[in-house]
């Protein structure tokens, strides 16, 4: 299994690399489905199959298509003919090096389990803690027969209810400026 | 060897099975350049159904077709385009020309018209008229498919025989009667007698 | 309010797609009308325009089918002078194929009915030369004269 | 062989179902081609191919033979890497598609007709379905062409507007049933086939589902008169063979996954599955699969009865229709079966 793991992370990375670097944006394109495709795999490794299955549906069905006519729909000849350097990518290379550094090592000396939610970390009362984590303990039994979906509706509904609504707004407030923006007179 | 094998056993050679699926699966391209395309057409469709020999899949793109019909008068201008065409279509590949116009111009005397495609394309079968039935090119395409399957038929001269192995039931044979028109000269007196009428 | 309902129910009904879907079920349904060519004979009409036929025993050497032919795909050759005298059946006898468009124009004008068109439709060759036919190789079939001749007297006597 | 070995039970039983359904389906797809042009021919009052063996029944296989013994072009101006493997691009995701496809009840622990019984089963065919896009969009583009291209960009769009319809109507599905799962879907309908009660999903879907395939009279992407041949146009030979392949699985898989969906899958209504299935497992596991295999095939000889009815779509209508009218139906559709769904939980 670890050996699969690394396996399935260095091809990942090697498609996150090949996005950047790749001279074509089509190649860019492709090594990115790919690497959507090894994030599904090892969302599907941790027994998050909903995960995995939105992921491919929505980023390699979805998004990326959007994508792809981008690069179909620019004039790949002339891209073709531009002189690309790819002398930008080393300060961002650093600056993401330095990045993951930072919280690695942040990770690596911190007492932080992924099974607590984040709202456990924020709690400084102890008896706060002990009750939020009795009420956790009783929904992760009650959770061990759920499906993989419903367990995911119950964190998305219920402890991130707010943040995901927000986020739905944003996303709303989002899709009216670009209409707003594509149409030519309002 | 055959004798060791019950009589059911059938041998052939993968040469035989390779031809026959090509041979039944001459798919068209869609193609015509005059009236001739019409009876093309008119050989697609319901009456004449050039789909029971499994040709009915026109392809647009030459790149799926297998036999090229070149349907009608072939120009100067066009010759090209119908050359390019054609070298655009994988092999193998085969040509049908339908009527006289790709046989040597047809009506169209001109300097404007190809006299006949055979300088262009090697033509498989040729079907003469102006424009042949539909029937006529059916019958082109059972002789493209006997060409297919036994190539050696294409190589020996035959005039308009019947098709080499298919049986061809209630054909009319040469000097056979027509039992309509006989009846008719019968009930006026007359008698025929090995294709000859003879008054009574 | 009825038109509006009426028009609700069909915006939900499609009844135009319901009835194109029964036109084409109707046809799913009745005698298919494909004739099974290699294996029946097609019903040809009467006057069907096929391959000339010529009866080289009763032609005249007129040569009234050369000068009619738009195409020039017939030629006639005349025996010599000495023989026209007493048989009159062409030297040699051309009829190209290669360039025939069935116009039955060479038909009318034949003083003695020897060319005429047959219901011979199946003519494709393998081979470009094998169109060209001569004296020797035209096949013709007398049945087939004897049927147009059977067919033009009942027109004749149908007309008063 | 040892059957309850664990090698057996987690790899070496899975391994042959997948090859068994893997003929299968292919088989199925070679004479969904052949029902297909018969039944054309009978829509269209003549015969259809018949002189290929008896009845025709040779054709696909003369067809598929011919095309892999063609001649594979790739064109001068295509990127040789990407025209190879944009074919795989497409037929991989419409055979993967097949493995959560439950055909008939379970005859033993062992002997079920379905590869896997994953709980997302639905989520993972809109997202396998989903990717059928790619070999579409890549071989337009890589054939170096301009028609494959409008064809591929024109059917990328389609594919993407008209998924959206397509999963709300199934969604409603879901719903119904409580469950990701194509068996408890299938189970839910026991009594009742949800065409009844999602009659109007089941409209959405089957128009989404022609547009998602790319079948007449939504097949904009082939339209032969404007694009040549759309996005296989410069394929030829055993690729092009497996575009067909493709499309052709794609018909099938809708033709299942409705029958699941919408018609009740395996299960004939009011009919005591479980009791039986416990006295004569092997009997009626066999029923239910001819069950579910006459229901399939009456779906797609109505798909194909569509086929021959409908003219093609203008372009802009065809976006019309699908953003216009079916999305705000099949969302109507869903908010109403929640509301049903939440009253009747009160």
């Amino acid at each position: 299994m670890t050996i699969g793991w690394i396996l399935l992370s260095l091809m990942i990375a090697l498609c996150a690399l090949g996005v950047v670097l790749a001279r074509s944006p089509i190649s860019s394109a492709i090594s990115l489905l790919i690497g959507f495709v090894g994030v599904a795999i090892l969302y599907l490794a941790l027994k998050a199959e909903f995960v995995a299955a939105v992921q491919i549906l929505v980023y390699a069905g979805g998004i990326l298509v959007l994508y792809l006519f981008g690069i179909m729909l620019t004039d790949n000849e002339a891209l073709r003919l531009t002189r690309q350097t790819h002398l930008q990518a080393w300060p961002v290379f650093v600056l993401i090096l330095v990045l993951f550094l930072a919280v690695g090592h942040k990770l690596y000396h911190s007492d932080y389990t992924p099974q607590q939610p984040a709202r456990l970390l924020m709690l400084t009362d102890q008896s706060q803690v002990q009750a939020l984590q009795n009420r956790l303990a009783q929904e992760a039994g009650a959770a061990q027969h759920a499906t993989n979906p419903q367990r995911v509706a119950r964190v998305l509904y219920g402890d991130y209810l707010y943040p995901f609504e927000a986020a739905s707004v944003l996303l709303l407030v989002a899709v009216l400026g670009a209409v707003f923006l594509a149409k030519k007179d309002v | 060897m055959t004798d060791s094998y019950p009589s059911w056993v059938g041998f052939t050679k993968l040469d035989w099975a390779l031809d026959y699926c090509r041979r039944n699966s001459l798919w068209p391209m869609t193609f015509g350049l005059a009236c001739c395309a019409i009876e093309m057409i008119a050989t697609s469709a319901s009456r004449y159904d050039i789909s029971r020999f499994g040709s009915e899949v026109f392809r647009p793109s030459p790149r799926q077709s297998d036999v090229m019909i070149i349907a009608g008068t072939v120009t100067e201008k066009m010759a090209p385009l119908v050359r390019r065409l054609y070298d655009q279509m994988p092999d193998p590949k085969w040509v049908i020309g339908m009527g006289v116009c790709t046989v040597a111009g047809g009506p169209f005397d001109t300097y404007a018209v190809l006299q006949g495609v055979t300088g262009l394309l090697p033509v498989d079968v040729f079907v003469p008229g102006c424009p042949p039935r539909p029937e006529a090119l059916l019958y082109a395409l059972l002789k493209l498919q006997d060409k297919i399957h036994r190539p050696e038929v294409a190589r020996q001269r035959n005039f308009h025989g019947p098709l080499t192995d298919r049986p061809t039931k209630g054909w009319m044979k040469k000097g056979e009667e027509i039992p309509e028109v006989v009846a008719a000269y019968e009930s006026k007196g007359h008698t025929v007698q090995s294709g000859q009428l003879v008054k009574g | 309010m009825p038109g509006a309902l009426n028009r609700l129910v069909r915006m939900v009904t499609f009844p135009e797609l319901a009835s194109g879907l029964a036109v084409t079920f109707k046809w799913f349904r009745k005698p298919k009308v494909t004739e099974f060519y290699p294996d029946a004979r097609p019903v040809l009409p009467y006057r069907t325009k096929g391959r000339l036929h010529v009866e080289i025993e009763t032609c005249i050497s007129c040569r009234m089918c050369e000068k009619a032919c738009p195409e020039d795909c017939i030629k006639v050759y005349p025996p010599p002078k000495e023989v026209f005298k007493t048989d009159k059946r062409p030297a040699q006898f051309y009829i190209s194929l290669e360039h025939c468009i069935h116009c039955g124009m060479c038909v009318d004008p034949c003083p003695t009915g020897s060319i005429h068109h047959s219901m011979e439709f199946e003519l494709a060759t393998y081979n470009k030369d094998e169109l060209l036919f001569n004296k020797e190789t035209l096949p013709y079939d007398l049945a087939i004269k004897h049927f147009r001749q059977g067919l033009l007297e009942n027109v004749e006597q149908k007309s008063p | 062989m040892d059957w309850n070995s664990p090698f057996m039970l987690t790899v070496g039983l899975p391994l042959l179902k997948i090859v068994i359904l893997l003929g299968v389906v292919a088989f199925c797809v070679a004479y969904t081609v052949w029902l297909e042009r018969r039944l054309l021919g009978f829509f269209q009052s003549r015969v259809g191919p018949n002189r290929v063996g008896p009845a025709g029944l040779i054709q696909p296989i003369a067809d598929g033979l011919k095309l892999i013994l063609k001649e594979d072009i790739i064109p001068t101006n295509a990127r040789p890497f990407l025209f190879r493997i944009a074919p795989i691009f497409a037929v991989v995701p419409a055979f993967a598609g097949f493995a959560i496809v439950a055909f008939a009840p379970p005859a033993g622990p062992r002997a079920s007709f379905l590869i896997s019984d994953a709980n997302i089963g639905i989520l993972y065919l809109l997202a396998i379905t989903s990717l059928g896009v790619f070999g579409i969009v890549l071989g337009g583009w890589a054939s170096g062409s301009k028609y494959p291209l409008f064809g591929s960009l024109r059917s990328a769009s389609q594919m993407l507007s008209y998924e959206v319809p397509l999963t709300f109507s199934v969604l409603s599905v879901i719903l119904m049933a409580g469950s990701f799962r194509l068996d408890d879907i299938i189970q839910a309908q026991g009594k009742l086939p949800f065409l009844v009660p999602l009659i109007l999903a089941f409209g959405v879907y089957v128009i989404s589902a022609v547009a998602e395939t790319n079948r007449a009279p939504f097949d904009l992407p082939e339209a032969e008169s404007e694009l040549v041949g759309g996005f296989h146009t410069e394929y030829s030979g055993m690729r092009f063979a497996f575009y067909f392949l493709a499309e052709y699985a794609n018909v099938v898989l809708v033709c299942c996954v409705a029958t699941s969906l919408f018609l009740g899958g395996y299960k004939i209504p009011f009919l005591p599955y479980e009791t039986l299935l416990a006295a004569h497992p092997w009997t009626v596991s066999l029923i239910g699969l001819a069950v579910f295999a006459v229901k399939a095939v009456a779906f797609l000889y109505f798909y194909i009865w569509i086929r021959a009815t409908f003219p093609r779509y203008r372009y802009d209508q065809l976006l019309k229709i699908g953003w216009k009218v079916l999305l705000p139906i099949s969302l109507l559709n869903l908010l109403l079966v929640a509301g049903i769904k939440l009253a009747m939980l009160r």
